[in-house]
This record gives structure tokens, C-alpha cells and sequence, in this order.
């Protein structure tokens, strides 16, 4: 298994147009990348919501992901709570094996 | 008065608006998808904001658009600091939730805009294209004036500055101005060229859009209702004829005729459903997004549709000179 | 009869159908969106809908309108269990694959309807706006026709009422029968407002509604080739013929005229590919939904186009009163 | 690492129509949230598929995930499975850190 | 000719694209969806496939056609090398970013197309249908040429003819072939069938387009200015100047009518940015995508439709027959 | 926790022009299936983009997943390779847990 290498992907689900604001940090925090997935619809614990007939994004929520090294994650962890921790979203930390660890 | 509300009761754009809450009551898998519901959007305020300029192109920038101007900004600054002085006193709404809902009602419904410039239009009343702008100047202010309110000039990690710049220059409110500018400076020759675009399918675009707005204030009511308290809902219905007792003074005081009027009331008395919900989701957090949203759209825009509007132009009837 | 058959192969629809099937031959990564997709559909149900409602508003619900749908209920839940003995005697379909099959015959495509009318008009043959509320009767009866076959008319995790509701309020039958209900309300009123958006761009955008579906077929055609035996295309080719004598048969009983009798056997003939093929994933999950969809998409729909039709036609002057 | 804590990512590809049955059923076995993705195009076992250009949802699958408390995956995977046991679609589960336990 | 350039200037339609500009360079979040956009290229494709299609109904497919349909292939695959060779000498580009640039110089412009004939039409110099096909033959050959050039004519893992496939079968390339044919096809009748759709609204489609145009621009020259040095916006200027020169020569060799050679020499000035673009991405990934979208849309784009097309029409009325 | 068996599940971030060649290798590769994801926008090392606005895929990326059995993942990711190698885009692997083994 030594082709492969240890990092750590995070996982932001967050309002839509809070993404800017969210990459911005990111950007601060120098992670290698982003990538942004638009999510349909979903439920919380207040409410459900649809994207639906939306003329706005205002209800909208999106999947950010971002793969960086293991010692990136607190920083990154702390850049991503200065932009959601008043709001609803939440951030997962997951392993995951790569090929080109120097890309990350 | 009231055959011509029966007769806008009776209206494709109201009843593909009822075909739409139908939709939703009934759990029909009915969609609009994303994409074109902002396509919608985007055709609307272009061909609102296109056909305003193309009438200003004859008279210019005069005294009367700038008051009238003025007055727009005045009242959608205003009505916000009233709605919320109601709010809090008369429901059990906090604080945040209150503000962003004032918000929403300070700002103005592009749709209700079309609604009553249709309607002088039946009674052949003339009014001003210049009015287009003074919708546009109207969206934002209400914005400022709810963040104030909240006690929240600035929001966590993006400056005051970032925060304005994204409101001033909020796509909605770039897309009705920008379009009032090019019509106003391509005038007749532009109108021409667009017409079979932007006047004449017009119509059918708004059936489908207000189809779609049925279906999403639909699902906001079947969704929130829990949280449509008989104070909550009578303020949406209440509301309007607050801001338009005050849009009538103000109209009455700067000399409007009977037409302009009938538009600013309308204005004012209509509430935001797609500037201010995104503006308000980014700078009050804590505010639960649905409500001001169902109430707007659920509840104030048929009120305005099938009541509100009637009433306005025959207040501003009254009141013109 | 021949060279209305030409003329009406030689039409830009026609043709845009084929380019769409060239496209996929060729895998070009020519593609429509789906949210497009999704638009042309709906615009095309709300303009034949609407349409459909402004001339009944006319006439009104009449005792031929009843008769009619009353005729098209029939066929539309007889003809699946026609379709499931043919599909099992003579074809190695299992019972679920021949039971989803059958659903998607006895249900009916609106742009066959659309096609029917369109050359009924160039032969100056009249018929009534109310077949389209008879289209929109005939939607759903052969998708409960095919539970029954299919002997499931309860599914997991859902009751029978909920699935009940959601094919009758399936989003294709409210855009349908709403625009149609809307239209009769409206009637001349509301069709002078949107003529330009529903009537005078109607060819267009069916143009790209055909080449989208060709890219579709085409795509279908060629995954899905392999399970398209010589027994399964023949039953494409042959259940329409016999879908269109049972309703032709209905039509001489009730005494159809000659416009009538030519729509109502085009749309028993036609088979579906928007509400059927949607219905059947939910109900029947171990059918292959691409065959069903590849079948009366790919084979029954450019059938009736080229053929099907005109002989539609000429056997609906000969039986009509 | 005391500041991070173990919850279950439930990913789940299902048919588009059945969306609305998944989520009732999430909904009975009390996940905190759930999010739903599109799926754009695919390729099973038996057939591929893709989204282009379809005007019903037919023929759609899409991605939904919530993340859960360890304790509750046997019970949402029971739910789950209770929709697409006979169908096509499929349900994974992986680790993931979280910051904010309270929320799930 | 200036009153002209100055009348282009404040067309709609150049104006909706400084909106877009200017809503980028304002960060405004004002979007066009993807679905949307690729729509209204779709539809402009179609459009102007079409309306040369059944020009070239009446004339059917001449000797002058296949004159002109040869020139273009030549020059598209002609100016590839020569704006490689400049690249290379005058800027610091790399050798596969200067081959995708070269590329993307070879190949055409469709908007910039229908600027051309828009402005002959106001002028009443008549122009040919079949200019459109001739446009639709200049798309590819650039491309391979771009290929060759970076010595690449294999990519890994697509043997050589796939690639080739997918170029040729291009999905742009495929609706404005397609649709000229059946314009062909179907002449004056299907024209006048889809002439609501196709033809009327095609400025306000137009606007939208350029709209979306202007914001990607827009996007494109705020991120990518720090590539844009003096040497490489140069080339985006001079570029179309020298493409023009080489089609004026072509134009004169073959004695096109003025306003056929103005039409080839705005077609040869101008630069992809829908079909070369895609098939840069697949053939040449070393290559900056961002920098020849940029170049093409935000800097040559523009310049040919305030400076270029007025300048290529007049040197195209010196050397006309 | 018999009843859950390991599988990997493979993330590719990849450029949408080169879906179909990529899926024709993972085709060749035998895996039991995969499904496409699009992105709305992102940044890498290069680049930031976003698909708003586009007419045409060329500066889109994609994410694609399959989920495989372990014996399976050197062959996929030399698969994976094989097109992404000189090519933005990126490849991560990471455990999961499933319910029906046979299908993978
Ligand atoms: N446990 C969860 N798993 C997946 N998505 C979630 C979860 N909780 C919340 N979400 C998503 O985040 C949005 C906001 O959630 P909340 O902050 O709980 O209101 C929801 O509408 C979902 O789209
Ligand atoms: N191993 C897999 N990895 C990722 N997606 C898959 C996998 N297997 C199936 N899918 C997705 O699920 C759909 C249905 O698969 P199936 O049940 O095998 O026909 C496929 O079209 C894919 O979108
Ligand atoms: N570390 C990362 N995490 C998530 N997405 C990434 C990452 N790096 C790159 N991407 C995505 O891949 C695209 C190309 O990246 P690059 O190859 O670095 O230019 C970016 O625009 C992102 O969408
Ligand atoms: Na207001
Ligand atoms: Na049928
Ligand atoms: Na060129």
C-alpha cells in the first residue's frame, strides 16, 4: 500500500450564498482546491427545503468539499466555523487514500 | 371597482397562480425546475425594466422622477421601522425574525409592479414609465433599513463594505436597472427590435412564473403553517394597508397624478419575494427564512392581487391630481 | 392521403426528430438539458391544455364531451390487458416487463394528439377542442390497468391511496387539465393575451421538443437494441393498429364525427412516454424502464407519425357520421 | 483530536420518484437531516442511464446522505432498506469526524 | 460607416453584453443558469441554420457555394499556423497554449456572424443564405490544425479517430448543419411555420446571449488579467486584422459579391467560443483553457463588433465584384 | 456488525469533456457501476471556474464515484490513471460499509 497516501477530505454543507464568503476562507486558509455540488433539497432540524422553483438562492444549500493534508485539517476546521458557526450547515472529516499527494 | 377585481379574479395569471397553491396542496410531483424559474425571473425584470426605459427615452431625467425617486427610498427606508414596531408588539416574533420580515415588506414585488400597471392599463389611467426606477430604487433601502433594526451593521467575517457592495449590486436590482438604461437609450428603435421578445409573449412568461410562485407559496404554506399564528397572517394582510396609507400621503404631498399614485401605493404595499429573501438569509442568519417568504408570497401578494390593488387605485384616485 | 403523408414527413418537426436520432446515432455530445427538457414539456401540455379549454369555452361541458371521455376511459384501461395477452403469447417478456409495456400503450402520447390535429387542420377536417380533456382522461386508467395485471395493486412502503394519488395528480395530468380548465374559463379573453406565447411559437418549440425526444429515442435505440427482438418491435408496430380498430369500433358507437373519430383512434394507437414511464418505475420496479420507453418512443411514436396517422384519418371519414 | 467526534455517513443512490418514500422513511427512523444530490448519468448492472434530456424523472437516480450517530445506523439502514430492498440503489456507510456533535 | 459603428454601438444587444461586463466587474451575482445559457446557444444556432437553410431553398447548392464552402476550410486551417507562428515569435506563450490559441482564431464566431449580416441588413447589401454553411465548414478544420500543430495528432486513451468523430460530430456543429438542411428542406413553408419562433424573437434571445456573454467575459478577464500581457491582448487585435487581410485575398480570388466577402472576412476575423474551446480542452489539456476563452470573447469579440465589422465591410465593398 | 462488508468506494474529479473516456475504462475495468456528479464551480492549483454561464462543457469538472471491492482498486485506479495522468482532476479512496456484497 505504499502507492497510496493518507489525507483528509471535509465536507461543508452550507447556505448557497454563503459560498463565496466560505471559498474566501478557504482561499485564507490555503487548502489546494474546492469543489462545489449543488444539493436538491434536504430537511434539518428546523426545516425541509426545496430548490425547486427557486428564482433566488436564498434557500438554496451546497456541498463543498476539499481534500487536504491531515495537518491542514484544524486550520481548515477553524476557517470553515468562523463562516458557519451562527448559521445551520454542519462540516464532516473523512480519510481518504491518494495517488498524487503532492497535488494536496 | 368590482367587476374589475372579479375580472382580475378571474384572470389566466391568477388562476395559473391558484393551478400552482393547487399543485402543491394536492402533493402533485407538478416542478418547475431551478433553472427556469430564475429564467423567468430574469425575463421579467428585463422586460419590466426594458419597457420603463423605452418610455423615459422621450421625456428624460426630469424634477418629477427624482421626487418621485425620493419618495420610493423614503418609504422603503421607513415602512420597515412601522412593520417592526407592529410585529414586535402585536406577535410573538423575535427580534431577528421580526427585522427580516420587515425587511421583506419595505422592499417591492416586481410582479405586484406588472399587477397594477396591467390594471391602469384595462382603465386606461396613464402613469409613467419612469415608475420602473422607482421600483428598482425601492428594493434596497428596505434591506439597510432592517439591518439597522437588528442592531447588525456588520456580519461576521465579510466588512460592512462587502456586505453593501453585494446589495447594491444584487442581480435582481442590476438586471432592472441595467435593462431601464439600455431601453431608455435605444428608445423607440430598441422597442421595435425587442418587441416580439419582451412585450408580446409577456403575458404567457408571467403565467408561467406566477404558476410557479403557486407552487412554491404552495409548499411554503403546507410546509409552515404551524408557524402562521392568526397575529402573523393578519399582519400580512394589515401590513400593506399601512404602507399604502403611508405611500398615499406621500403621493398626495409631492403632486402625483391619479396613475403614479396608484403605482407607488402598490409598491409600498407590496412585499419583496426575490431581492430580499436572498439579501436577508445572508445578513440575519438567526431569522427562520421560510416565514417571511410564505407570508409575502402566500399570504400579501394574492391580498394585493385580489383586494389590495382594486383599493389602491381607487385611493389614488381620490388622492391625485 | 400519399402525399399528405409526404408533406408531413418532410415537415421541420419531422425532421428535427430525425436530426435528434442522427445525433445519437452518431454519438454527438449534441444534448438538451434536462431542465429544458422538462420546460418544453410543460409548455406543450399548457398550450395544447390551454387551448384545448378556450374552444370548449364555447360550447361547454356537453353530453358528446361526456361520451367521449367516457369512450376514452374505456380504452384507455382496456387496451393494456389487449397489449399483456399479445406481449406474453407471443413475445419471452416476463409478466412485469409485459404488464409495463401494456401500461404505456393504453396511455397516450400528447405529441401524436398534437400531430393528429396538425394534419386535421391542413385537410380542413373540424374537430372538438374537448378531445383534449378526453387525452388528459386517458392518461391514467391504463396505469392502474397495469397494476391489476401486474398483481401488485399494493406496493411496499406505500399505500395503495398514496400511490393512487400520486398518478392521479401526476404533474403531466394538472398542467393538462389545469390549462385546459383555465382556458374554458378564460376562453377568448385569455387566448387573445397569450396567442403570442402558447399559439404563434407552438411549431417551434415542438420542433425542439422532437429533436430532443430523437436524441432520447435515438440513445434508447442504441443501448437497448439488443433486447428489441423481431417479436417485441413487431408488437410496437402491430398494437397500435389494433388499439386504433377497438377505437374506432368506439367511435362508430357513439357516432364520432369524421375530426373526432381521426383523434380519438390516433390517441388509443399512441403510446405514452411522459406520465406512463414515470408511473411504472414506482409501481413496478422489476420492469426494465428503458425497454418500455425505447418501445413506444423509438418504434410506436415515428410509426403513427408516418404511417399511423393518415390511416387514422382515412379510417375515421369512413366510419363517421 | 479530543475536539472531533465519530458519527456514520449514510450514502444512499436510489431512483429520483422514490425520494419522497426514502425521506418519509428517514424521517421514521429520526436522522437529524438528510441532503439530496443529483446524479447527472450512471451505469449499473443491468442498464446506463443519464438525465439528459429525459422529461420525467423516470429514468433519475439521486444521492442521498445524512450522517447519524453510530447508535442510529442499524435503524436507519433498516429503514432504507425497507425502499429499495427489491429495486435498484444502494446504501454505504463510512466514518466521519464531526465538531458539532449536538447536531446529529 | 461611423454613424453605423456608432449605431452598433448602442444596439441592445451590445449593450446587454457591457451590462454583463459590468455586472462581473461589480462582482453583482447576477447569473445566468447553465441550462439557460447552453438554451440560448442551442436556440441561436438553430436560428441561424434555419433562415440560411431556406434561403438556399431557392437556390439550391451552386457552384458559388462550393467555391466559398472551400475558401473557408482553407483559411480556418490556414490561420492556425499563422497565428502559432506570432504567438511564438511576439509573446511568451508556451507552445501548446499558442497551438489552443491558434485554434480557437481559426475557427468562428456564430454571434459575430449574425453581427455581420445584421449590419449588412441595415445597409441593404445583400449577402447569400448559403454563407451559413460555409460558416459551419469553418468551425473544425481550425482544429486539427491547432492539433497538428502541437504535434499531438494522438491523444492517449482515444485512438485518433474517435477524437476525430467527436470534432466532426461536434454537438454545435451538428444543429447548424442539421437545421440548415432541413430549412433547406422545408424552404418558404417551414419558414413560415417557424417564423414566430425562430425569427421574431431572435434579438431578445440575442440580448440574453450577449448578457450571458458579457458576464463570462466579464468573469474571465477579472480572473485571468494577470495572464492578459501587453504582447497577448495585442495579438487579440491584430489577429482579426490579419485573418480579415487573408480572407479579403481569398474574397477577391473567387469574386465574392461585397456583401458575401464582407460576411467570409468577419467570419475569418473572428474567434470560437463555443466549438473550439470544448475540443481544446479534450485534445490539448496542457493548454490554459481560461486564456483563449478570455482572449476570444473578451478582447477580439468586442473589438470586432465596435471596430472589426464596420472596417471589414467596407474593405470587402472595395474589393467586391 | 457481521452483516456490513468492507468495500472502497473511489472519488474522481475529473474534467466533463472526458466523462465518456472515463467511463469507458472503468467500463473496461469491470467495475460493477458508477455514477456521475456534477460541480457547480471550483479552484484548484490553476484556476478557479464555474459552470455558471457556460454553453459549452469545456470548463467543467465532474465527480465520479464507484463503489468496488478491495481486490478491485489497483486495477481501477491504473484505470483512473491512465486518463487523468497529464490532466487537472484528481483520484481519493476510502472505506466503506455495505449491506448487499453481491452487487459490488
Ligand atoms: N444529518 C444531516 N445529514 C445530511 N444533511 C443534513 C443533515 N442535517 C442537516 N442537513 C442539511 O443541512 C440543511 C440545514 O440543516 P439544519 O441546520 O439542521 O436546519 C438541511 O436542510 C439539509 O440539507
Ligand atoms: N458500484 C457503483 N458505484 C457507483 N454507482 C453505482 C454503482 N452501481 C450502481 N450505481 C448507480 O446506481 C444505478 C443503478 O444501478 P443498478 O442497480 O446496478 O442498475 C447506476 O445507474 C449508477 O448510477
Ligand atoms: N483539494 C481539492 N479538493 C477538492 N476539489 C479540488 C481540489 N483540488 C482541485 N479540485 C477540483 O479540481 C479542479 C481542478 O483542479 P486543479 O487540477 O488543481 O486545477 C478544481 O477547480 C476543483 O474543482
Ligand atoms: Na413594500
Ligand atoms: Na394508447
Ligand atoms: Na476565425
Amino acid at each position: 500500500m505504499t502507492k497510496y497516501h493518507l489525507k483528509k477530505r471535509i465536507d461543508i454543507v452550507v447556505e448557497a450564498p454563503l459560498t463565496r464568503t466560505l471559498a474566501n476562507q478557504l482561499d485564507a486558509a490555503n487548502v489546494p482546491g474546492y469543489s462545489v455540488l449543488p444539493i436538491l433539497e434536504g430537511r434539518g432540524m428546523i426545516n425541509a427545503w426545496t430548490s425547486e422553483g427557486q428564482v433566488s438562492n436564498s434557500a438554496n444549500m451546497v456541498a463543498m468539499f476539499c481534500v487536504v493534508d491531515p495537518a491542514q485539517v484544524d486550520a481548515v476546521i477553524e476557517a470553515v466555523l468562523g463562516v458557519i458557526r451562527d448559521r445551520i450547515g454542519f462540516v464532516t472529516i473523512a480519510d481518504v487514500l491518494v495517488v498524487r499527494p503532492e497535488r494536496f | 371597482m368590482l367587476s374589475l377585481a372579479l375580472q382580475n379574479l378571474l384572470s389566466p395569471m391568477v388562476l395559473f397562480f391558484v393551478l400552482g397553491l393547487l399543485a402543491a396542496w394536492a402533493r402533485s410531483d407538478l416542478t418547475i425546475p431551478e433553472s427556469i424559474a430564475k429564467f423567468l425571473a430574469l425575463y421579467l425584470l428585463l422586460s419590466i425594466g426594458f419597457r420603463g426605459g423605452a418610455e423615459v427615452s422621450h421625456h428624460g431625467l426630469t424634477a418629477p422622477l427624482l421626487t418621485a425617486v425620493a419618495a420610493g427610498v423614503a418609504l422603503s427606508f421607513g415602512t420597515p421601522f412601522v412593520a417592526y414596531a407592529i410585529l414586535r408588539a402585536a406577535t410573538r416574533l423575535g427580534s431577528v425574525d421580526a427585522a427580516a420580515i420587515a425587511g421583506h415588506y419595505g422592499s417591492i414585488s416586481a410582479v405586484t409592479f406588472v399587477a397594477v400597471t396591467g390594471m391602469l392599463g384595462q382603465l386606461s389611467v396613464p402613469y409613467d414609465g419612469y415608475l420602473v426606477a422607482v421600483a428598482a430604487a425601492m428594493e434596497t433601502p428596505a434591506i439597510f433599513a432592517a439591518l439597522l433594526i437588528a442592531n447588525r451593521g456588520e456580519t461576521a467575517h465579510r466588512g460592512r463594505s462587502e456586505f453593501f457592495r453585494e446589495v447594491a449590486f444584487n442581480g435582481s436590482i442590476f438586471i432592472l436597472l441595467g435593462s431601464f438604461a439600455i431601453g431608455a437609450i435605444t428608445g423607440e428603435r430598441g422597442l421595435a427590435l425587442l418587441k416580439p421578445f419582451i412585450l408580446d409573449p409577456f403575458a404567457g412568461f408571467l403565467c408561467l412564473f406566477l404558476l410557479d410562485m403557486g407552487l412554491v407559496a404552495g409548499r411554503g404554506l403546507k410546509q409552515g403553517w404551524r408557524h402562521l399564528t392568526l397575529a402573523v397572517t393578519s399582519f400580512a394582510v394589515i401590513m400593506p394597508l399601512i404602507s399604502a396609507s403611508l405611500a398615499a400621503v406621500a403621493a398626495a404631498l409631492i403632486g402625483m397624478s391619479a396613475g403614479n399614485a396608484a403605482v407607488l401605493i402598490t409598491l409600498a404595499a407590496s412585499a419583496s419575494y426575490i431581492a430580499a429573501p436572498a439579501a436577508m438569509r445572508l445578513a440575519l442568519p438567526a431569522a427562520n427564512p421560510a416565514l417571511a417568504l410564505t407570508l409575502s408570497l402566500g399570504v400579501t401578494f394574492p391580498f394585493n392581487l385580489l383586494v389590495g390593488i382594486p383599493l389602491y387605485i381607487a385611493i389614488a384616485s381620490r388622492i391625485a391630481h
